[in-house]
């Protein structure tokens, strides 16, 4: 069963045709590299899937609910789109922490503002709160963070901020988790410890979309490889099938500029 | 001759400095905020009249804006201003908040759009993406042209005495027509240690916000 | 009747004005608004922070008679005429000289006191000055009767003994922002010396106070002027305070007034008497030697 | 004087707002910089007399500071200012000065320092450095500030009435008192146009710049 | 005969010793990689060189001549430092291009000031100007940019800068090219167009000591491989040498953290 499908996917920024028809599926448990030339529209896609971006037309179900439906007036409300997009979670190429927060609070800030929501919050705050403050402990713990808990943001590391983002993105357990080039931000010495986390999730069996320019971390860490060319799926399969056998002469030219050095 | 001491006479005249000063900050910071609203606003005629207005009043002398407010509704509909202070008030706080919007305005338009797509990922609402995320990071950015905004203000509420509102020169200078010059320019010392004294805030309110970096 | 010739909204103003009765307006409100600025000794604050002065005694007089409050606003007087044509004063009482303009503008009271135009200048150098001013500076209150006068705006009448135009023609004239501004000029050497009422003059400089080494001279008699009321042009309130004015002529307190505060030998007898005795105390000699001893 | 035409007794008022306007950037503008190389100085007693002088100027109003350099002179010394044009140029000259040189500092200090050091590396000398690689970013950078600054200055100029420059505001009392209103009131378009004029030369220089990025 | 001789220099800022004794030579044509973790040292080392720290011992040579000495106070002196320096390049992390001047001026900017002192300047200026001009192009051309000769900087990615960078730093002819991380502000695609550049340099000859975070290319350029740990030389060798046998075991430890992915 597809926990993600993408039919038919359009988005038009004026009269430029970024992505021209998206088809895709993912199964649940399984990680998805994408991968493509600068301008090609991966970092389009994945904001199209969080709604940052309104597609012009096509369809995103999420566990055969329909989440997104171009023909669909329902699905484009703000209200439903504030509740579909809880179905994805998002980790930025620049981190976006929140500065005046702390890193704890970085990862609870959405968690207890959702709770203020529940009718029971009054009169269980204390106890809500707590709950929500000893799950983002154990979620930063599962980045390798806990000791930083009460620091600020521009008191860590590039690779440390990044770890706190994938770890706010983990408090409201989406069910795909998306990465936008999570290391191109860092120093090469820093990209290591974020690679290794998001290894950790695969491992987990989280589902994830990730767009990245590692390739030898796509193809360590991926189930899927989607290569993206000019808006338009060129090449989608497993790792092997993409980085050894390349069907399309366009995959090759790109993997050889890698693979060059 | 001379009447009240005159370090009485200055002090009673530098706190109508001090409320002027006051009421033109309380009422100016709100109005400043919706103006900037108003000209960030979509719809397109409410964005130019404000951008026109906002324009006009950086465009011309306070002074001269004093003199429209006390005068013209007298002058124009035969309904005199109630009283000077209110009428200083209001030209002060028109002014200050057209000023204030503009900074308020180059604050929000610094706040990179990654921390509203940060909010939105995470499911918060355009409300609380505004009050929990941006406004604090506003702020921080704010302060340092907003204390320069209020220091000019300080001395700004010297202007009032165009329109015969008692503040600490047009008090100092009672004394200069009774034949004593002192106090006229010993007021100096009054706003030195007032911007003195706020430039300790604002200072410490930097500080206040260095623990975090925007 | 709007006679002042004035264009634009300043006409739709003052027709407004006339067109209603201030009267009126001000015996509902129970209130008359003065325009004034602080001097000695028409409207001061005395040693025990008492607000007094001729002016501001014979104004609450008139307010008692007409069975009103009186509201005393210090104002910018620069700002004056424009003050009473947006309504927000009633009237200027302080001081005020009549000059041909201000009958253009206003609607004047009977005159109530003489005043004269003195020279102030460092005493050190009164001989020298007094001996010839030409190459000097000479300082005036922008818009006061001095200025007018050295400006030849307000024209010199009978009254007048030597002309302040001629006097003064090979002078340089810069304007101050107030008296006090004038005598702060001479005082601070960027004016040699000052053409001010002397009225105010003894009001400021005295023994006891920054300007005691300028001295007052009234040798050169520039020609009275007179004290008056200023109202909106047509304004019905003229005639009310002016018939407050005769009855406290009448009773006395206008002369008791004057004694008081060292006026009388400037006082101006009301209408009445005025007629025949006006003529008579209006010689230039007298007047200014008057105003001389008043202060003193 | 009068009797003249308004418009005229306005427009030449305005020119000596003009005339202050333009001697006061004249000298404002070098003089700020020499104040900002002092209060930069590694000579600390220099550095710290320059940061009490312009924290003295920023904290007082610039009407008092007109006052003074009037008076002061003549009070104090016996030498009396020979002219009110001079001494008003002087006080604002001072003024401005001192907001320029914290332009100019605030400008400098935001070049990065690999500036500097990709200069000495190719082997130039510091004042190449200096004319040949950090000057002209600076100015990109300080236009901003400098232009509200110089509107600022626009308006200020009508301060100067205060010791009697017959400027465009005092041109106009003169006709209030002999009851003509609108002049007063028209002095703001003058104030408005003037305004608009900078903003579009200053938006020019701006773009003018736009074509590199600091 | 070495062209260039490091011999025991230190720096300490204040209490901080961050340099403490370091010796190495270099052989003219040849490239020494330095490699070592993040505030080892590396950045403070090149800055010695090229006189932008004042080292607080030590000794430097270039060609058997003494450019710095901590104990002579001749080599100390502004003059004498504004001399030396051009025996050293340097290409900054963050390439510090001049944004106010096209591509061509940023590199003849430097030249053009030095030609200036030169007494025949006045009577054949517009001749030389022309040369210098043309080096330019020459130089922007050996780095693949000729095309992008009237150009700001702003206008090009950060490969291209980058590449501009070094072509400045050419201009010069120095006897010693440096680079700090050149590529590490740069996407992971715009990295391979500075490397081929770099690498071009090495074919040609050029002496050049490299600091960078990129092990593959650092083996694959460099003639010697310089391992810098707090502050010291922990290893030095040719690369087979440090990349496969490396003596000390935290050159162990830290090579492991960069193959490990
Ligand atoms: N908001 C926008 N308005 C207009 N065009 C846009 C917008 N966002 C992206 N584009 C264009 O869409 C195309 C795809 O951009 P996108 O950022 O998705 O590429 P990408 O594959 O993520 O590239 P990179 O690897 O450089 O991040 C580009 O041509 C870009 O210029
Ligand atoms: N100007 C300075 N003042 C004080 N300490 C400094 C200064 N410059 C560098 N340091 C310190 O010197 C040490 C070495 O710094 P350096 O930048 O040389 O390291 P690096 O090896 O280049 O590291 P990286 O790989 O992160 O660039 C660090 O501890 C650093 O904090
Ligand atoms: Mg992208
Ligand atoms: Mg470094």
């Amino acid at each position: 069963m597809a926990i993600l499908e993408v039919n038919n996917l359009k988005k038009n920024f004026g009269n430029l045709e970024v992505l021209k028809g998206i088809d895709f599926s993912l199964e649940k448990g399984e990680s998805l590299a994408m991968i493509g030339a600068s301008g090609s529209g991966k970092t389009t896609l994945l904001r199209c899937l969080n709604f940052l971006e309104r597609p012009t037309s096509g369809q995103i179900r999420v566990n055969e609910k329909v989440v997104f439906d171009g023909a669909d007036a329902r699905t484009l409300s703000e209200a439903e789109i504030r509740k579909n997009r809880l179905h994805f979670g998002l980790v930025f190429q620049s981190f976006n922490l929140f500065p005046q927060y702390t890193v704890l609070k970085n990862c609870t800030l959405a968690k207890e503002l959702m709770a203020k929501e529940r009718p029971d919050f009054k009169t269980n705050k204390k106890q809500i709160l707590d709950e929500i403050k000893t799950e983002g402990e154990a979620v930063l713990a599962s980045v390798g963070l806990q000791e930083k808990m009460d620091y600020y943001p521009h008191q860590l590391s590039g690779g440390q901020q990044q770890r706190v983002a994938i770890a706010r993105a983990l408090m409201l357990q989406p069910d795909i988790l998306c990465f936008d080039e999570p290391t191109s931000a860092l120093d090469p010495e820093l990209t290591g410890e974020v690679l290794k986390v998001i290894r950790g999730l695969a491992d987990k069996k989280t589902t994830m979309v990730i767009v990245t320019h590692e390739m030898q971390f796509a193809r360590d860490v991926s189930d899927k490889v989607l290569f993206l060319d000019k808006g338009m799926v060129a090449e989608y399969g497993s790792p092997e099938q993409v980085f050894e056998h390349p069907k399309e002469e366009r995959t090759r030219q790109f993997l050889e500029r890698y693979f060059e050095q | 001759m001379l009447g009240a001491n005159p370090i009485e006479s200055l002090t009673s005249g530098f706190l109508l400095n001090l409320e002027l000063f006051a009421v033109t900050l309380l009422l100016a910071l709100p109005l400043g905020l919706i103006i900037t609203f108003c000209s960030m606003s979509r719809f397109k005629p409410l964005k130019w009249i404000t951008k026109v207005f906002i324009w006009v009043i950086r465009g011309t002398p306070l002074m001269l804006q004093l003199f429209v407010v006390l005068y013209a509704p007298g002058l124009l509909f035969g309904i005199p201003m109630s009283s000077r202070f209110t009428a200083a008030v209001i030209a002060f706080v028109i002014n200050y908040a057209a000023y204030f919007s503009e900074i308020y305005r180059g604050g929000i338009e610094s706040i990179s759009v990654g921390q509203y797509e940060a909010g939105k990922v995470l499911g918060m609402t355009r409300s609380q993406i505004f009050f929990k995320v941006v406004l604090l990071q506003v702020v921080k950015r704010i302060v340092p042209p907003m204390s320069n905004e209020i220091i000019t203000l300080t001395k700004d509420t010297a202007l009032a005495r165009v329109i015969g509102i008692g503040e600490i020169i047009m008090s100092a200078e009672r004394f200069t027509k009774m034949g004593l010059i002192w106090p006229l320019f010993s007021t100096a010392l009054y706003f030195l240690v007032f911007v003195g004294v706020l430039s300790l805030l604002f200072g410490w309110v930097e500080k206040k916000m260095d623990y975090f970096r925007v | 009747g709007s006679s002042n010739g004035s264009g634009g909204s300043s006409a739709e103003g003052g027709t407004q004005a006339a067109a209603e009765s201030d009267w009126e307006d001000v015996s509902a409100k129970g209130e008359m608004t003065i325009g004034m600025t602080l001097f000695a000794p028409m409207n001061y604050y005395d040693e025990n922070n008492n607000f007094v002065g001729f002016d501001t005694e014979l104004a609450q007089a008139v307010g008692e008679k007409l069975g009103i409050d009186i509201n005393f606003v210090e104002i910018n007087w620069d700002s004056k005429e424009i003050e009473l044509n947006s309504k927000n004063i009633d009237c200027i009482w302080n001081g005020m000289c009549s000059t041909a303009e201000r009958q253009e503008t206003m609607t004047l009271s009977a005159p109530y006191l003489y005043n004269t135009q003195a020279m102030v200048m460092k005493a050190d150098r009164e001989d020298e000055i007094m001996s010839s001013v030409d190459g000097l500076t000479v300082t005036a209150e922008k818009g006061s009767t001095g200025e007018g006068k050295l400006q030849g705006t307000i024209a010199d009448d009978d009254t007048v003994e030597v002309s302040a135009m001629e006097y003064f023609a090979n002078s340089n004239y810069v304007a101050s922002d107030s008296m006090a501004k004038a005598l702060m000029e001479v005082k601070a050497g960027t004016a040699d010396v000052a053409l001010v009422d002397s009225v105010a003059a003894y009001g400021m400089v005295g023994p006891d106070t920054d300007y005691s080494d300028m001295v007052i001279n009234v040798d050169n008699n520039f020609g009275l002027q007179e004290y008056v009321i200023g109202f909106r042009k047509g304004s019905d309130l003229e005639q009310h305070v002016s018939d407050a004015i005769d009855e406290l002529y009448a009773d006395g307190t206008v002369a008791q007034l004057a004694e008081k505060y060292n006026l009388s030998d400037l006082l101006i007898e009301n209408d009445a008497q005025a007629a025949t005795e006006a003529p008579e105390a209006a010689t230039g000699d007298t007047a200014a030697e008057a105003a001389t001893a008043a202060a003193e």
